[in-house]
């Protein structure tokens, strides 16, 4: 088995903690948020300790020191993905990442109603009635609502490519796809099912139509290794607190020109070039996005979790845990009672694994797991379209990280089965 | 985790009372727990006026964890043929128990019942919404059906 | 004088580093950021290293522990400023809680052009071509720019009240709030001019003709004790990395019914009731108006600041402050050369200071300060429209804080007559 | 900051040479650095077509501070009389002379003369704007009226 080594284990402080009444902590929930190694939260207080001050603004010491420290975080993570410093956009968290897509949307329709000013190349995010949005029935609410939203306000049209029972996408949905198809936007690897999605199918399908493409990398940029320019998509998204950074960091990276043809999203400081009462212009990318004062040490301390990871190397660490998702596959298959919810094999798959246990709601599963100290997530995982698309409720859902191993499968499993005894189901 | 899954809990779970649809119905309501996805549809049957109103049935059809079925059918077997001032003061004291891991609020053991039994459920904060699903379904289809008069 | 022990300063290591050669550091800038307390950065530490964990989402002890954490982070905050924790959205900084504000207009036009679902109460936010909007001249381009994208996107009218040659609103004006006003939104400290804005004259007006009042309290929040009910305002923006808080973490405190009849801002997970593909319906607020995982660390962080602001006392603070002003603006009146931009007295006043230096420029004043250590702030203070109405290209901005002392005053005068020689104008 | 603020930097500075908008021009630019609010209006005059056309006048009107004013000056003094070819290789080095305190390239001395005195600019990224405002101006002017053919 190729694994990384547990002795990791020791620089993420939290994992070393005992909870209800004495029981070690199984973590199990990764894909929800990850935790943080030493070295992240060294960086945030060295930043506030040492160097804090308003970035971009000020002229003195400490903003010099301030402002560079943010802006190597982000050449930092763009290099990370594989993009260039000013195509990387700081936002609060892959939600506010794919919002800011939608907004664009919104936002560029209105003002061409109005006609007020836009960039140039902002024809492409003008929606008229009829228009139409593309998404997958595994997307996290993430992923949906915005656009439900953004239709709501421009008479755009929501369409979607559907899934098969074994936890796929129906990739003979692709047609779906189609000369009023504006926008394609669909998860890299899915938060519920774990499948990872073949993006090169899509973004061909979606370049015959000149639909722009998005991708909702949340759980794949932590996972794998990803090179943006390489997928050929138009956006990305994902989040800093899911791959061992802060809260309240995330990001967009989008292809310069597409940047550059896109309205703001919120307004404000430091992203204008001159302001008057009646009207104002507005700096390049990244910039353009990222109005007011930004989340300064939480870049950094995102910065230090991408350092982190390229330590230990992002093929390794997808090894890892390609060999934990086949070894907890392996496990729950032969587990009575428990079905799988998403594909069953490791193939084009990562370690959020969903099941159902017979008999059993997620609900009481994860309260049994919790008394034993295995933190899984119970619930719809935000995906409550998906849920619906397999006939559950919800699932209980067991994801791994890098600091897993598989005793942490092993913990899992014998706790599943004392669900099942327990609620007498087994 | 005994403390929770209290044998009364599980009793109910195994063996819900009061379960299903049934007519008549002043009022039907639908309530989601939009953290697990847990559904219930539930319905009232009202006799009288106001709160003097009697409760001639709640029927009701759900899904969801054994917290929920249960909260369900202990709250169908606490609140039948009572008035709906009584039920509501019920309602109240049932609240206050799954409040009083915060704030200590003491409920009345007098009134509750069977329904002491979720005291464990409030030292779980994600499990409170569980227990209330069902009560917070009964709350606002009482007031529908009162609202539109409907009660005759 | 009434001024708060020194002995505090100790609290805040980064004021006790030195810049620029072993120069110590004299920190002026709060006004643009606040340094941190250790107590602020070991509760962020503490969060991470004990109950790191998605909060609501999840059911496990950790998910327990984060969400209590985190909703008492808000409790204690919406407490400090007189408010209910319901009535309090976490947002990143003061910038994103007007967009937010800004937005619920745009989208309820928006979606009401379209027919789609509102909330109870939202035609308050729809606009219709004509519908006026009423600022103020002394702005922080946070709280313009996001107004004027709104006239852009929905036709409405930006009107604004101008300013008097000493710094204050000019009130003969407020009758640019008529009938055609749906929303006043004004700044409650301003951070150029260090005015304090009367608040209740204007909530009267706005009252009148039944606009909204929002109010834009960065500069007002952190430095003199705020009762957001007393106020009278409907909508309060403020932003913790000005209050000894995180970076990354700001709030929108919003009346509840207000908030109740506002559509969401951004959407995706935790923001909803029902989710289907085709549709989906919200969470009352708070959650509505937060969509994807928080900034719980630097929620907790900024309770902290808080908690610590409130052992000082705010109305001790207001007073330490207060007589700091009161010491600068009569230092500053004493050295020849120097013109103070803004009101001269410290009544009504803040300690963010802007002044003049005859015949140098802010940058060159700046850079001569900054070599003996001195951290201030030059540029249009993103107040450009006020810059343009006083004449001045930029201002050089000295801003206190509870750990300034007189002595920093004092660097500060010997600072700038030393580069009026510097540079030969004295 | 004796090294930021040399002599050659604030004779310029009190001193600015070409300062002044003077007809004619084949392009007008304004450009503005939107952290400081430094603004200058640039014109150029050129003799001849494409990169080898020849700068015969740079007219400017500034606000600034003193780093953004004597670099106008310099730059005028500088690159007055070159083609546009020669100007634009210096303006290359006078941008790697900016940024050599992040990527340590090396700047020709022989090209720069009084534009050396910047060196010490380097060191101050936020003053690094200041200093180039002018220079940005200027290749944005120079592009316009090439692209126009309007030098004659
Ligand atoms: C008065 C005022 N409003 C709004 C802001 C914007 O705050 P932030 O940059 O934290 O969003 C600031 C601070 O820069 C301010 O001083
Ligand atoms: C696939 C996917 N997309 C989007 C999100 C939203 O991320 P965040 O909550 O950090 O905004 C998540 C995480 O919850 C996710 O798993």
């Amino acid at each position: 088995m190729t694994l990384l080594d547990p002795a990791l284990r020791a620089d993420f402080p939290i994992l070393s903690r005992t909870v209800r009444g004495g029981k070690p902590l199984v973590y199990l929930d990764t894909a929800a948020t990850s935790q943080k190694p030493v070295a992240v939260l060294e960086a945030e207080r060295e930043f506030y300790e040492q160097r804090n001050a308003a970035v971009h603004r000020g002229a003195h010491f400490l903003a010099e020191q301030a402002t560079d420290a943010f802006e190597s975080a982000r050449s930092i993570i763009a290099g990370f993905v594989g993009g260039r410093p000013q195509e990387l956009v700081f936002t609060r968290n892959a939600t506010e990442s794919l919002n800011l897509v939608t907004h664009a949307f919104s936002s560029a329709t209105a003002k061409h109603a109005h006609g007020a000013p836009l960039p140039e190349g902002a024809e492409r995010f003008v929606l008229r009635p009829g228009d139409e949005v593309v998404v997958t029935e595994m997307e996290h609410h993430a992923n949906l609502v915005p656009w439900q939203e953004l239709c709501d306000m421009t008479g755009a049209v929501l369409r979607w490519i559907g899934l098969t029972d074994d936890g796929r996408l129906d990739l003979a949905d692709l047609d779906v796809i189609t000369e009023r198809t504006r926008v394609v936007s669909f998860v890299h690897q899915s938060n519920i099912l774990g499948t990872i999605n073949p993006v090169a199918p899509i973004v061909a399908r979606a370049r015959e139509v000149g639909a722009l493409v998005v991708l909702d990398a949340c759980q794949s940029v932590p996972h794998v290794p990803v090179d943006v320019h390489a997928l050929g998509v138009d956006l990305v998204a994902f989040s800093g607190h899911k791959m061992l950074g802060p809260t309240g960091v995330g990001c967009l990276w989008g292809r310069a020109e597409v940047l550059a043809s896109m309205p703001p999203f919120n307004t404000g400081g430091s992203m204008i070039a001159v302001v008057t009462m009646e009207r104002s212009t507005f700096a390049d990318p990244p910039q353009r996005f990222e109005a007011g004062t930004p989340n300064v040490a939480q870049a950094i301390g995102l910065a230090a979790a991408v350092q982190y990871l390229d330590k230990l190397g992002m093929p390794a660490v997808a090894a890892h845990e390609h060999t934990l998702t086949e070894y907890a596959l392996a496990a729950l298959a032969d587990a009575p009672g428990v079905r799988i919810i998403g594909p069953s094999t490791a193939e084009d798959r990562g370690g959020a694994i969903s099941f159902a246990v017979d008999g059993l709601h997620p609900h009481d599963v994860g309260q049994v797991l919790d008394d034993e100290g295995i933190a899984v997530r119970v619930g719809h995982h935000c995906a409550w379209p998906t849920c619906r698309r397999y006939g559950v409720p919800a699932t209980t859902r067991a994801s791994v990280g890098l600091y897993n191993q598989p005793a942490d499968i092993d913990a899992l499993v014998v706790g599943v089965r004392r669900a099942q005894r327990f609620f007498g189901v087994a | 985790m005994d403390a929770l899954y209290q044998e009364i809990i599980l009793d109910h779970y195994r063996n819900p009372v009061g379960k299903g649809l049934r007519e008549p119905h002043e009022a039907e309501v639908h309530h989601v727990n939009p953290t697990c996805g847990d559904e219930i549809t539930l319905r009232v049957h009202l006799a009288g006026d106001g709160e003097d109103a009697r409760i001639e049935d709640i029927s009701y059809d759900n899904q969801g964890c054994s917290i929920s079925q249960a909260s369900a059918s202990v709250m169908y077997e606490l609140l039948l043929h009572h008035t709906v001032a009584e039920a509501l003061a019920t309602h109240e004291q049932f609240l206050a128990l799954m409040n009083s891991a915060t704030d200590g609020s003491a409920a009345d053991e007098e009134v509750l019942g069977d329904a002491l039994a979720f005291s464990g459920v409030a030292k779980y904060p994600a499990r409170v919404k569980c227990a209330l699903l069902s009560w917070m379904a009964w709350k606002d289809a009482v007031s529908q059906a009162l609202a539109h008069g409907g009660a005759r």
